[in-house]
């Protein structure tokens, strides 16, 4: 049976490994890059809020079709989309953070993973109450088309000007928040205020205030993420959900007392995932799992986790 | 041979024991020994090793050195649980308990797991007499009898705080660790707290750590100064008191008065 | 006979193949608009249910909808493990199964009370195959999702490519659930094929069109041939330009210039804010109609075997084409279109070029 | 603050407790249309049952029980099929070779913080999925395995179409298991897990053997959402890939959670409520059903489960 | 000297529950207060209230003329409070550095910050303003723990810390519950020797909570006794000092 597609593949010169490893090398930071920047706002609310914000990916959807509904719709320009997409999200999150969220500090994590699986479906179900349970498919302006190559053969580079796209603006976000969590107290006052938000807002701490804006921040970055990503990771009603573990292997093989962990562990995921897709086909997601309970088996704490003290 | 009749035999034993945090040595190179029956007190100044001390020995934290011997047998190596089954056991600094269970459901089910039941799961842990029977002893012994069917977490500070002490008791130790028992505890009740301590059986062995040097001394036949993770020296409460370093790193000019007082 | 005559129409409605149930469901209650809700003296009424694309789900509502609501007709079906989980109990409650999506061959072979009025993938990947090899296409890359349908279509287009002298270098399994195309298609640009040959399920297709025209598949030499799945008529206008001249075979296109269609087509727009009808919104439309003209031949009896019975071998006009359903397999038999993607008064548009008329199902000509 | 039951009183049942299973063990008779959805309820609070030993006794989140319901389903569809169509011999096969995966697996659950044990579970969740798929010769892949014709219970009740047979069946078995989850959660065994979950440090500090206690109550767990998935496919004559798919193990996770962690009734009561809600709802609205769902869900916690659940305190003053 | 704090009519508790009951008590700049009271008189409760952490139901409270009852707690550690809990509630999840820098504040007297306007006028210039690195003078067993996190301190580091970390604020009055608890012999009477110090010094002024009436008397110029929520005495310290008959009377048992 089948002799054609079997004969064939075993005849064919097993794909040079090397053939195109740049290329790939590069879309896997790219992939990576977009999963950092979309776990990004989860890893602060889960890591360092202690609150299970699973609704997570509902605000990336928000932006992704903040941005997709606004270019098909208003042929607003799409780098003009952008801060929308962060800034929607964001006043959104901010909003549901005073009326909703807040109360739910305090209340057990498994109240919370009900309560924020409620809004994803919500969510799910407005998006295609309101736009269609259709892929959105979204026109990236011309410049962002193309692709550059270099070299030729085992080192031949490929970039789709997308993904360098995303590459650096995600490293610029990247060394912003950075900036913001070292430089400013900003880092510190909110883990204390998580710590114990009595005896922090008895020493000064605005705890509403630190609340409401790491969560209008974390929001806004998904919302930026969703916008990134709807170009590569498509868009419908749907992805909430289907995104959701992604998010949470991102931050759980991250830690989350830093932003540089989940950035590793994004970068290699997303290398991993596109390598082995690439090389073993037919394993699938076989590999980011298995090296996800590998990691964790091993650091059980997350890869990057500070060891106070130890230094 | 002749002298094992007037002292006792050693009970619990460290040699060389060390502990490092990274570059803090916790602990460094401690030799202790408990003896049978004795009313052991560990003193030292504020994060001299002593907690992390009782943490080596019962196991909570592996030591970087050194041994421990319980009974003659080396445990540096047993888990935590294996060092209780031996008759080792602790309470801590900060309350421990388990919130969500009454005090009863707490003791009864230390005593069970006391009594080796631990693993059954065909007969219901109330329908246990000789269980029941000492768990009721040890609620009315902590007067804990009028809450015992409220959870943990709802009860005042105070009587955490007992049975805290109280689940130490129900798993019947012959080596008592007790780590700062009384903080918390209002002046007045103390002393009664550590009576009840004190009027274990004689065969049982006691190491108190304890900050306030009129318990101390009342309490203690036999001292122990711990002073930045190393023993810096033991003897009997009165050559502690009088002992010039114990004055400078701990004790200070005005408690030595106190002490004789 | 006063009872109403009920179908249970099982469809995902959510989830990631809601288009799919949406699809459906619009066609079929546009059929019944069209042609009334009372059939041989008998009132038609539609039970929709979402099974979230979960077989084990579609199998209880089908089995609650025959054994509570005594459905005359079970319908829809979005996907082939909801359909091969319902077979048996087709079988075992003689209930017409009229499978209006599941494209995989065997379907209809896993229960004698199946009739399929979609298509399945031999039947649209095979003629394909064919074209290939008479525009000088010689090595070719399949890239297919991992489950019943991909590897049918598959399987049947490269047993013919080779069959015409032309070659499969490599057979790619995309898994279903997989984010990320780039690999895949990295994959095929190292390989160098003359062309790539694609099945995916509708949702997916965007994706991988758009990656192929990121990853420069088409500068370097490589053309994108596909099942009709890949070019779906309700996506294609926000693809854009990228997907301008590629071919694809399919059973249906709503550019199909008969009259029939243009209506299908205009009304179905109609009651549907605009929402172009796809193929699976004519699988659902048939089969309707198959169900409709079973229940007149029968005189309203709604009897299980009768209604089978007279579901086989219907011919008729669809809007897709002539049909017939095949009284053997039950299965559809229907002419397959040769198209390519072009812009036809400002849309795009799978323009038909080439038709093979009357294709039965490969999978069982065996 | 109410006190609570004393320990000696604990055992004894509520005058509620016999109603509740008479009425439920009756269902099938006097709701004859309702079944086939009785039959999964059923099976669903088994699979809640089992996750509750774990999450509500011993404080061990997991978003991938999927497994063991997955590969005792699998187990269970694979004998019938291949050796032999007796139901309780496949439901014993179903639940050895979940409690084997249980036994292995509960090595990755001892250590790590929740959100690693909740992703170690889930990975191995889905790595058994991606495993299912790829040995396709054996399980049907994506498709899913066909042919899977049961013997009748007992070699005398035959599964019939309106599904009442599989809802009795389904409905003894999880009786059974309730009353040996029950017997358990009271022993000192049962006891010795709720430390664990409280108090870990403190638990070790009483001796109790804690690696040990998690292993075993891990292990049982698994081996009772072997038996839900070895009734599913066994009621539904089917198997197929999504019986692992992450969203099973979420949604028994919502139940529970709904119907009250720590609680043998939770996962039955939310087993029930869940899926009678979702039913209702989506087939009035198939589209939209999940808006009323996650608002439910959203209302629930933000009123509060008990004040939502149970009507009649809305009436009663707040007692401090 | 210049009054600090006045407390009048001050009732507060935790939810519906009242606790304390019509209180009033006034503290001049620079001066030290001793709150004594038998367990679960209230006293927490009062320096939890002045710190903004209870639920306050009737009265005043000014801090150097500022009205304080109306602020939420943060501002009120703007206003001039520093507040050292009973529990110590050391942030676990920071370092000690993090724990002093995550609520310092720069000394009022140097900075025009806009928060409490006015107050300016009578506070006199300090000597130093309090940062964490006088903090590391005074407790080098902190400055070594540096990097660690909050929790892996030993008990009575954490309470050192909790002290350093009120100090920080540069408040103007210093809420004291409970300092000595699981300290040191030595560093009890170091500590004693440190808030006598800055209390004259620096003209800080300090509520003082304490189990052994004795020890804080001896440093203390007032002192107020608590009993079941009401203020029952109030008086010079010396005074209550000479006369341990009278605190038997209020506190039960006391040695
Ligand atoms: N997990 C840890 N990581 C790093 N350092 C630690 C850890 N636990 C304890 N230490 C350090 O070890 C030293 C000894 O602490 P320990 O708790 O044993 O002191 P102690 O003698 O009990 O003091 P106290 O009387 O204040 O309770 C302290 O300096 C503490 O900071
Ligand atoms: N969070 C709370 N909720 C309700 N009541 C409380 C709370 N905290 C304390 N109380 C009650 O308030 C009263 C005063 O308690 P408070 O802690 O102020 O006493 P205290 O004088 O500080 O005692 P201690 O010497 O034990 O520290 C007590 O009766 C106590 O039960
Ligand atoms: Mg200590
Ligand atoms: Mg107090």
């Amino acid at each position: 049976m089948s002799r054609t597609p079997a004969r064939a593949v075993d005849r064919c010169p097993c794909p040079l490994p090397a053939a195109a490893m740049l290329t790939l090398l590069f879309d896997g930071i790219a992939y990576g890059m977009l999963l950092f920047i979309l776990a990004l706002g989860l890893a602060v609310t889960m890591g360092l809020m202690h609150f299970v914000n699973l609704a997570h990916g509902a605000f990336a959807m928000a932006g992704g079709y903040i941005t997709v509904l606004l270019m098909q719709r208003l042929d607003v320009p799409f780098l003009v989309c952008l801060p929308l997409a962060f800034a929607g999200p964001a006043l959104l999150g901010g909003v549901l953070e005073r009326t909703l969220y807040r109360p739910l500090y305090r209340k057990p994590h498994l109240d919370q993973v009900l309560f924020s699986i409620g809004l994803v479906f919500i969510a799910v179900a407005g998006a295609d109450y309101f736009a269609g349970s259709t892929q959105q498919i979204m026109q990236l302006p011309e410049w962002l088309k193309g692709r550059t190559e270099w070299g030729s053969g085992a080192f031949m580079l490929g970039m789709g000007h997308y993904r360098l796209f995303i590459i650096a603006l995600c490293a610029a976000l990247t060394v912003g928040l950075q900036y913001l969590l070292a430089r400013t107290r900003w880092g510190s006052r909110l883990r204390a205020a998580v710590d114990d938000q009595r005896v922090a807002a008895g020493l000064g701490i605005d705890v509403n205030l630190v609340f409401l804006s790491t969560f209008a921040i974390g929001s806004g970055l998904a919302g930026l993420g969703g916008a990134l990503g709807a170009e590569m990771l498509g868009l419908d009603p749907s992805f909430p959900l289907k995104f959701m573990i992604h998010f949470l292997i991102v931050v759980a093989v991250g830690g989350t007392s830093s932003i540089t962990g989940p950035l590793l562990a994004a970068l290699l995921l997303g290398i991993a995932d596109v390598a082995g897709k690439y090389y073993i086909p037919k394993l699938g997601a076989f590999i980011v799992y298995s090296l996800m309970i590998v990691i964790l088996l091993w650091r059980p704490q997350g890869l990057f986790v500070r060891q106070g003290g130890r230094k | 041979m002749t002298q094992t009749a007037a002292q006792p035999p050693t009970v619990l034993a460290t040699r060389g024991l060390g502990k490092r945090f990274g570059g803090i040595s916790a602990t460094c190179d401690v030799t202790l020994e408990l003896k049978k029956g004795a009313r052991h007190a560990l003193i030292g100044p504020n994060g001299a090793g002593k907690t992390t001390l009782i943490n080596l020995l019962t196991g909570v934290l592996a030591p970087s050195e050194g041994t421990i011997v319980l009974d003659g047998q080396d445990i540096t190596r047993l888990a935590p649980h294996q060092r209780v089954r031996r008759g080792m056991v602790r309470t801590f600094q900060i309350n421990q308990l388990f919130d969500s269970l009454t005090p009863q459901e707490t003791l009864a089910l230390a005593v069970a797991q006391q009594q080796g039941l631990g693993g059954q799961w065909w007969r219901p842990l109330g329908a246990r007499r000789a269980v029941m029977q000492r768990c009721e002893q040890l609620l009315e012994q902590f007067q804990l009898t009028s809450v015992m069917a409220q959870e943990t977490r709802v009860l005042a500070y105070g009587k955490r705080r007992l049975l805290e002490i109280a689940l130490a008791l129900a798993c019947a130790p012959r080596v008592l660790l007790l780590d700062e028992p009384v903080a918390g505890v209002p002046a007045g009740e103390r002393e009664e707290l550590l009576q009840t301590v004190a009027a274990l059986p004689a065969d049982v062995s006691v190491l108190l750590i304890e900050h306030d040097m009129d318990l101390v001394f009342r309490f203690a036949s036999r001292m122990t100064v711990l002073v930045n993770g190393a023993v810096l020296t033991e003897g009997d409460p009165d050559s502690i008191a009088r002992d010039p370093r114990v004055q400078a790193v701990y004790l200070g000019a005005a408690e030595q008065e106190s002490a004789h007082a | 006979q006063d009872k109403p005559f009920k179908i249970g129409l099982i469809l995902p409605m959510t989830g990631q193949q809601a288009t799919t149930g949406r699809q459906i469901e619009a066609a079929a209650k546009l059929y019944m608009a069209q042609n009334g809700d009372t059939v041989a003296g008998r009132k038609v009424q539609l039970l929709v249910r979402d099974d979230t694309s979960l077989p084990d789900m579609t199998r209880r509502l089908a089995q609650e909808l025959v054994v509570n609501d005594k459905v005359n007709v079970l319908a829809g079906m979005g996907i082939t493990p909801s359909a091969l989980a319902t077979a048996p109990l087709a079988t075992q409650s003689k209930t017409p199964l009229v499978v209006m999506s599941a494209a995989t061959s065997s379907i209809t072979e896993a229960s004698p009370y199946v009739v399929r009025t979609s298509f399945t993938l031999p039947q649209v990947s095979v003629p394909l195959a064919d074209w290939a090899s008479g525009n000088g296409i010689k090595k070719v890359v399949t890239l297919v999702s991992d489950y019943g349908p991909g590897i049918d279509a598959e399987k049947y287009f490269s047993q013919r490519l080779s069959a015409n002298g032309g070659q499969v270098t490599e057979a790619l399994r995309v898994p279903l659930r997989s984010p990320d195309f780039a690999p895949f298609l990295q994959k095929v640009r190292d390989a160098k094929p003359d062309a790539l040959f694609v099945f995916v399920p509708s949702g997916a297709s965007a994706a991988v069109m758009k990656q192929f025209l990121e990853r420069g598949l088409g500068k370097a030499g490589i053309r994108l041939i596909a099942t009709g799945d890949v070019t779906e008529d309700d996506q294609l206008n926000a693809m854009g330009d990228g997907a301008l001249g590629v071919v694809t075979s399919h059973h249906y296109s709503a550019a199909h210039p008969s009259p029939l269609n243009k209506q299908f087509v205009q009304a179905f727009e109609q009651a549907n804010k605009g929402l172009r009808p796809n193929f699976m919104a004519v699988g659902g439309y048939d089969g309707m109609r198959v169900i409709y003209e079973a229940l007149k031949t029968t005189r309203g009896v709604g009897d299980g075997d009768a209604l089978l019975a007279a579901m086989k071998g219907q011919v008729f006009e669809s809007p897709r084409g002539p049909v017939s359903i095949d009284a053997q397999t039950r299965d559809i038999v229907q002419n397959v279109y040769l198209r390519k993607v072009e812009r036809v008064d400002g849309q795009l548009y799978n323009v038909e070029f080439d038709v093979i008329e009357g294709v039965k199902d490969p999978g069982k000509s065996r | 603050m109410e006190p609570r039951t004393p320990l000696s009183r604990e055992r004894r049942w509520r005058w509620w407790e016999p109603v509740f299973w008479l009425l439920a063990l009756a269902a099938p008779l006097v709701l004859p249309g309702q079944a086939l959805i009785i039959n999964t309820m059923a099976i669903t609070a088994l699979f809640a049952l089992s996750l509750d030993l774990i999450l509500g006794y011993a404080g061990i989140v997991s978003l991938g029980h999927a497994a063991f319901f997955g590969l005792g389903g699998y187990a269970a569809a694979l004998f019938a099929k291949h050796v032999m169509p007796d139901p309780l011999v496949g439901l014993v096969v179903g639940m050895g070779a979940a409690t084997l995966l249980g036994a292995v697996a509960s090595l990755t659950i001892l250590r790590g913080t929740d959100l690693t044990r909740l992703m170690v579970t889930l990975g191995v969740g889905l790595v058994l999925l991606e495993l299912a798929n790829r040995f396709d010769a054996l399980t049907g892949g994506a498709d899913g395995l066909q042919g899977v014709v049961l013997g009748p219970v007992l070699g005398r009740f035959e599964f019939d179409l309106s599904g009442r047979t599989a809802a009795w069946y389904s409905l003894s078995l999880l009786l059974l298991f309730f009353l040996l989850a029950r017997r358990i959660v009271q022993s000192p065994f049962g006891a010795t897990l709720k430390a664990i979950r409280d108090n870990r440090l403190r638990a070790m500090a009483i001796g109790i053997p804690v690696t040990l206690r998690l292993a075993q109550v891990y292990t049982l767990a698994a081996a009772l959402a072997g038996a839900a998935g070895a009734l599913h496919t066994q009621t539904t004559g089917f198997a197929s890939l999504d019986l692992f798919e992450f969203h099973r193990s979420a949604d028994v996770l919502l139940i529970l959670v709904i119907g009250g962690v720590g609680w043998l009734y939770g996962g039955i009561l939310g087993a029930a409520g869940l899926m009678l809600l979702q039913d209702r709802i989506s087939s009035v609205t198939p589209q939209y059903w999940m808006f009323w769902i996650g608002l439910f869900l959203v209302l629930l916690v933000l009123i509060g489960r008990d004040r939502l659940l149970r009507p009649w305190t809305w009436f009663e003053g707040r007692n401090a | 000297m210049p009054e600090l704090l006045r407390i009048e009519g001050l009732s507060a508790g935790y939810g519906q529950a009242v606790v304390l009951q019509d209180i009033a008590l006034t503290l001049p700049e620079g001066q030290t207060l001793a709150l004594l009271g038998r367990n679960g008189a209230g006293k927490t409760t009062l320096i939890d209230t002045l710190a903004g952490a209870t639920r306050q139901h009737a009265g005043t409270i000014h801090l150097g003329g500022v009205a304080l009852h109306p602020l939420p707690a943060h501002q009120r550690a703007a206003a001039g409070i520093g507040w050292v809990p009973q529990e110590r509630n050391i942030f676990a999840s920071l370092t000690v550095h993090e724990n002093l820098t995550a609520v310092a504040r720069p000394a009022r007297a140097s900075a025009g910050t806009g928060e409490a306007a006015g107050t300016d006028a009578i506070a006199p210039a300090r000597p130093r303003p309090w940062t964490p690195e006088r903090v590391y003078d005074m407790f080098p067993r902190l400055a070594e723990r540096k990097t660690h996190l909050g929790t892996q301190l030993s008990g009575g580091e954490q309470q050192m810390l909790a002290v350093g970390r009120a100090l920080v604020l540069n408040p103007r009055l210093l809420l004291l519950d409970e300092p000595l608890e699981g300290l040191a012999p030595i560093i009890v009477q170091e500590l004693l020797r440190a808030i006598r110090r800055i209390t004259r010094e620096e003209g800080l002024s300090a509520i003082i909570v304490e189990q052994h009436p004795q020890a804080i008397l001896a440093i203390s110029d007032h002192a107020a006794v608590l009993d079941r929520g009401r203020i029952v005495h109030t008086g010079s310290a010396a005074t209550l000092r000479q006369q341990p008959g009278l605190l038997d009377g209020w506190l039960g048992v006391t040695r």
